[in-house]
């Protein structure tokens, strides 16, 4: 056995064993969340961004948009896209390349926590600038730039907040020609309320909130589930080689709506200063 | 709740395909479709067909990937290029990667994978025609194929999808049920155990729908089950009757 | 030498020794061919679909239409596509990934088999849409699901069976506006006539008309035709490191068409039953 | 038959280019041409310009691709971007990996591979300009670059194309009587045993066509063939020379 | 010469963000800003915002690639997708590979290699808001990262560009200089010993203009280098600081 | 260690024991060029073509102009790309695949030096046929055929001859229908001026000038610079993990008028025989 392999089999041991006696390894409880600081409008050149500070996490998520075509089956949509890098630098086991299972499941489970709940308007005038023809295509991108747990989290908490700040140039329609004139000023993006996600790690027979990454390389199981500040739950993703009874489940979805309000109100915060502004700024 | 976008259910309560709310697409299990194969299955769920092929357990190469504590489980899920509205492309998509990452995870948790040290399972599922919950299908035909191959398993992975059609939760989308419904939301376990596997879910749900779901799902999954362990049963009733046969020739 | 490679001399010896007594291993004579099945129809997403099950080699065959702009030199002429899939699922030596040079030429001698036999009338109206700007695009994909042998026989014939059960969707134009509406109603393809293909393995000395898998693993050299039911010789391909003399060619090109009589008859009757049909259905 | 698209044959029965139905175009081939490779041939056959570089045999990395009992044959066949009428991507295309497995089927009949256990010899061909027949070209070229290398061999693989234009069959295609015409027949063979290595066609021959193809080839490349042989042998011959005027010197 | 496509000197001789035609932009560098990396900085240089990982040396793999005599240095240069104007793909591109060797090939000068056999020393580096002399704020930065991670070295590097603008040379470019300007040149060196490891330009000078040019970004690169070892230094304070808070409270 | 690598050490040593002692490998001066020959339009079916021997360095540079859309931040410009291939018959140790570093390298330097050098006029009605809609773009293509030493400038001297031996067929221009149609007639495409690159090796403390195979595979740094016909130096690239001074830029830029005329010549020279000639061919 390599020797990176026996220190994950003692980390476990570890972990297991203090949540055995109720303790988590960084003294929290159970259901516990970490500190939490959103940094937004951090990029210049994006459009929206926000830096995530989740414990020792950090991500940055950045919006850029575009001009283009709508698909086919949804002309009258904008188009939304959510893309994960979990560069080497936020982990010596990171490889570099193009995206792998870990990184797609996570883009795709932000991906559908934003969709499915349906906060930006896809069929607003704002985001179909000609139906049919020319539609505003956002781009989503999440950088995790330290990997100190619960990525799923940090990375959807990112995605929100640079969609809260993200501003779009003003678009003049010539409807004869077809043609769209783009100018400098920047209004919001259209905004139906936010989400937020909830990631659970079940170690042995114990269930923590946001687990830290001594408890994200020894779980078992991972439950995640986006909920908008309506209540409604617009994402489940169950992960990991391990499994949750049904019981277990109800009990989760039962402690979510208190879990949750913390994150929305911190994305409301967040957005409060929408322009870019020079006291912003990454503080590692 | 949002409206669907086409109307989904008909005047009698029923569902498009005459279903009632609660009722599973007849399903067709066969295993031992392929000669090159360990262990296969093919499965018919509705209008979703699909195949799979076990391999192993078997050597890994390269070798620097193997376990020497026990055997991995790799898992291949694809679409075949025709199975869907508008051809897809070969090379799997995102959405590829992500089901095969949860398959494997599923059918992890049945496997007695410490007892084959540095081997590999290999299951490759391909969806030859799609139709909603493939997924789900695909795991409970994979759960075969590797009872099929001989493998030693705790017990069997089994799914169904529950979703959510004009305001109603019901049992087994079909593809416009989860295009134009309100959410979708499959679900797989070990039956026996009651140990989910996989749950996920997109739309727009309330917790109480989320668990009147969950335990829809579930007792769906019932049913499928009975129908998964006889298919396995056939095959070991098959080979007993050659057995047989084979005493009477000899007489 | 691994295992696997000396199983692979051992079956070639008794393969060989067999042939040399003028036997096959599962008895055939030297220019039988095995139970062929052709199951039309069996693919609900797809325009034209087959099944063929070929002594104990499977392949399912589906074909997709897609509108689309023509190539710039044939502007007049609709667009065919093979590709081959020689999936994990049809042996055990098979990786996933994209296609290797085998598969490759496999959907190569499949493409040129259909389309030199100019079958498919490219310059119909029916699949040239509107000349220069939209032709019917048709993508046959084979997709090989158990490998037992004479792979590209089997292909061919699933490609030409699922196109005699290709249906597609009536197009409207408005000349004006330069654009297609499709309708529900589908209207099968243009075809005239049909194409099938004849391989012969040689082994030492001797040559067998549809090799077997143990005969297609021992197979010095490969020999496939495509002939029309006009007797047009529209495609010849010569594989593998063995040789064959002139003779030997002149010898299979008189054996040809005495051979491929039952297959365009099989073709023929799978293309009677165009609707999709619930008695069809695949059975392994 | 069908009509050829443009009229491929001139009043007085020649080609568009003025040669006679079984007439090669001319064709160069010079040996040793390269400094870094083992070996290596280019070679003009009308308007094409083929250049082959051969290495080995040398040892096989990764190690687990060598073969105990014998050395492999790789061999990439490539159209350079500039070679064909619209520009070609640097990435490969499906004809380029097809004629890259042909190529290599080929060369192996005349290698003895055995000599060489866990080798690998490695075949690099270029099309730098494309007209016609050029997978005939690159196996002929390819022949001369493997002596050049003194790699020993039971004989060469010499190539050259047939067709059908105006309903004749014709020798040695040009690239417009390939694409106008009504079919190409591509041959090789070790002219010395009769031994054909590779043998394709595309279009719609009848099948005495297909005969009358094979004999004429048959007779093209033994002309193609002399040549090939005088080309190594001039390399002989003025490495003789060389060693003569050594000779010379040292007295 | 060629006159700039929009005026991108003020009235008064200053640039259009202000700044003297030999001033550099304000420059902010902090260390081990990341709890997984062996060593990190983050850097910002005018709106440039640069993320720099190191890790190492540690063992290489595949094993094969290593070097019995000493590490190697492997350097992966990127852009975010966000920071550019328009959304880049996050697939690398061409520039980003070049850039990826000039950095690597300017530490390797630095770093006491054949201290470390068989090893590698990575350094990943992720632009995270781009602003022109990207690559000169990125060797700056991994200089730093270096350092941190404890990896013993000659010197550091330090870069900045230079540029022609309105027919003046002119220090560190910003975005809209590089792109409207007359031409851009990145230089960087180990300032200590003089030696200058990286040196590009685009663009049209003369040679007179080359080196006023080189002359120019020595001296800023003098300015930034102070800066680079007061960052490092003040990483040392800081655990010297602990280690006294330590000492006192052991008391 | 493997035994190329002690082959490495060794080679590196004789040149350098030469070099200290101011001797070449080949026995020229420091700043001698070996023997150029260019041979234009070698290639029918190019645009353009040269093929350049230079010492026993040969490639092979081909252009091929296609009617494209201009890029949507110069509507008004032609495009040019350069793409090199280090094809592995060049060398035993090069191997096939997508280019690797080295050969980008290459061609981005070949690529700044003609574009930046401005010799050809992008915006010249002829290159921008139909502003914002139709622009040649010229693919130039280098293709290394025997490494020899010193690739950087005959890939250089390769693409510039290409070029000033291209000829673009003439384009009819019906601006009602915003197309265009390509006549069979060509003319020589626009161009003012040219440029030429020069190499340089450091080899422990002495530079030297077109290093050869010895010398470019002992090298410690390398240092590039293109020059064009007004003495503009448009590209430098320093490379290689060795270090330069300054005064020793200084030294070479000093150096680099003198040594570039003769490069321009050979480059005019060249374009004298645009048509397509017998005379000119390969001689390996």
């Amino acid at each position: 056995m390599r020797s990176e392999a026996i220190v994950g089999v003692l980390e476990k041991q570890y972990v297991t064993k203090l949540l055995e006696k109720g303790k988590r390894s960084d003294g929290r409880n159970l259901l516990d969340c970490r500190p939490i600081q959103i940094i937004p409008n951090v990029i210049k050149k994006a459009e929206g961004s926000a830096m995530v500070k989740w414990g020792d996490t950090v991500i940055l998520a950045g919006v850029k948009a575009q001009l283009g075509t709508p698909f086919p089956d949804t002309p009258n949509d904008g188009v939304i896209t959510v893309n994960a890098e979990i560069s080497p630098i936020s982990s010596p086991t990171n490889e570099s390349g193009p995206p792998g299972p870990r990184a797609v499941e996570l883009a795709r489970v932000v991906d559908r926590g934003i969709r499915e709940s349906k906060i930006i308007p896809m069929k607003d005038p704002k985001l179909c600038v000609i139906p049919g023809k020319k539609v505003w295509i956002l781009f989503i991108d999440v950088y995790i730039l330290d990997d100190g747990g619960n990525l799923f989290d940090a990375a959807a908490l990112g995605a929100m907040a640079a969609l809260a700040n993200t501003r779009l140039k003003r678009v003049v329609i010539d409807e004869d020609l077809e043609e769209v004139t783009l100018l400098d000023e920047k209004e919001p993006l259209p905004r139906k309320g936010s989400v937020a996600s909830l990631t659970f790690a079940k170690i042995k027979d114990t269930i923590v909130y946001d687990p830290n990454l001594l408890e994200d390389r020894g779980k078992d199981a991972r439950f995640s589930l986006a909920i908008t500040d309506k209540g409604i739950v617009c994402s489940m993703q169950k992960g990991e080689s391990g499994v949750f009874t049904e019981e277990e489940f109800v009990t989760l979805l039962d402690q979510s709506s208190s879990l949750v309000t913390p994150l929305l109100e911190k994305i409301e915060e967040s957005s409060q200063f929408p322009e870019m502004n020079e006291m912003y700024h990454f503080d590692f | 709740m949002t409206q669907d976008k086409i109307s989904l259910l008909l005047d009698d309560g029923r569902r498009l395909d005459g279903r009632e709310l609660h009722e599973i697409r007849p399903i067709t299990m066969k295993s031992s479709v392929l000669d090159r194969a360990d262990g296969s299955c093919y499965l018919t769920w509705g209008n979703n067909k699909i195949i799979c092929a076990v391999y192993g357990p078997r050597e890994l190469h390269p070798k620097h990937l193997a376990k020497p504590d026990r055997a991995i489980v790799r898992v291949e899920y694809r679409l075949a290029t025709f199975s869907v509205n508008e051809r897809k492309s070969p090379a799997p998509r995102r959405r590829e990667y992500e089901l095969s990452k949860l398959i494997k995870e599923s059918l992890d948790s049945v496997l007695f994978l410490e007892k084959f040290p540095n081997g590999t399972i290999d299951v490759y599922i391909t969806v030859l025609d799609a139709d909603g919950g493939t997924r789900c299908a695909a795991l409970t035909a994979a759960s075969i194929a590797l009872a099929d191959a001989g493998i030693p398993m705790k017990g069997f992975i089994t799914g169904c999808a529950v979703g959510k059609v004009a305001d109603k939760m019901v049992v087994d989308l079909s593809d416009v049920e989860d295009k134009d419904g309100q959410g979708d939301m499959p679900v797989a376990m070990n039956y026996n155990t009651g140990e989910i596997t996989l749950l996920q879910c997109d739309g727009e749900f309330t917790t109480d729908e989320v668990k009147e779901g969950l335990s829809l799902a579930i007792r769906a999954i019932g049913e499928v089950y009975k129908m998964q362990k006889e298919a396995v049963l056939a095959k070991y009733t098959q080979i007993e009757e050659s057995i047989d046969d084979l005493g009477e020739e000899e007489e």
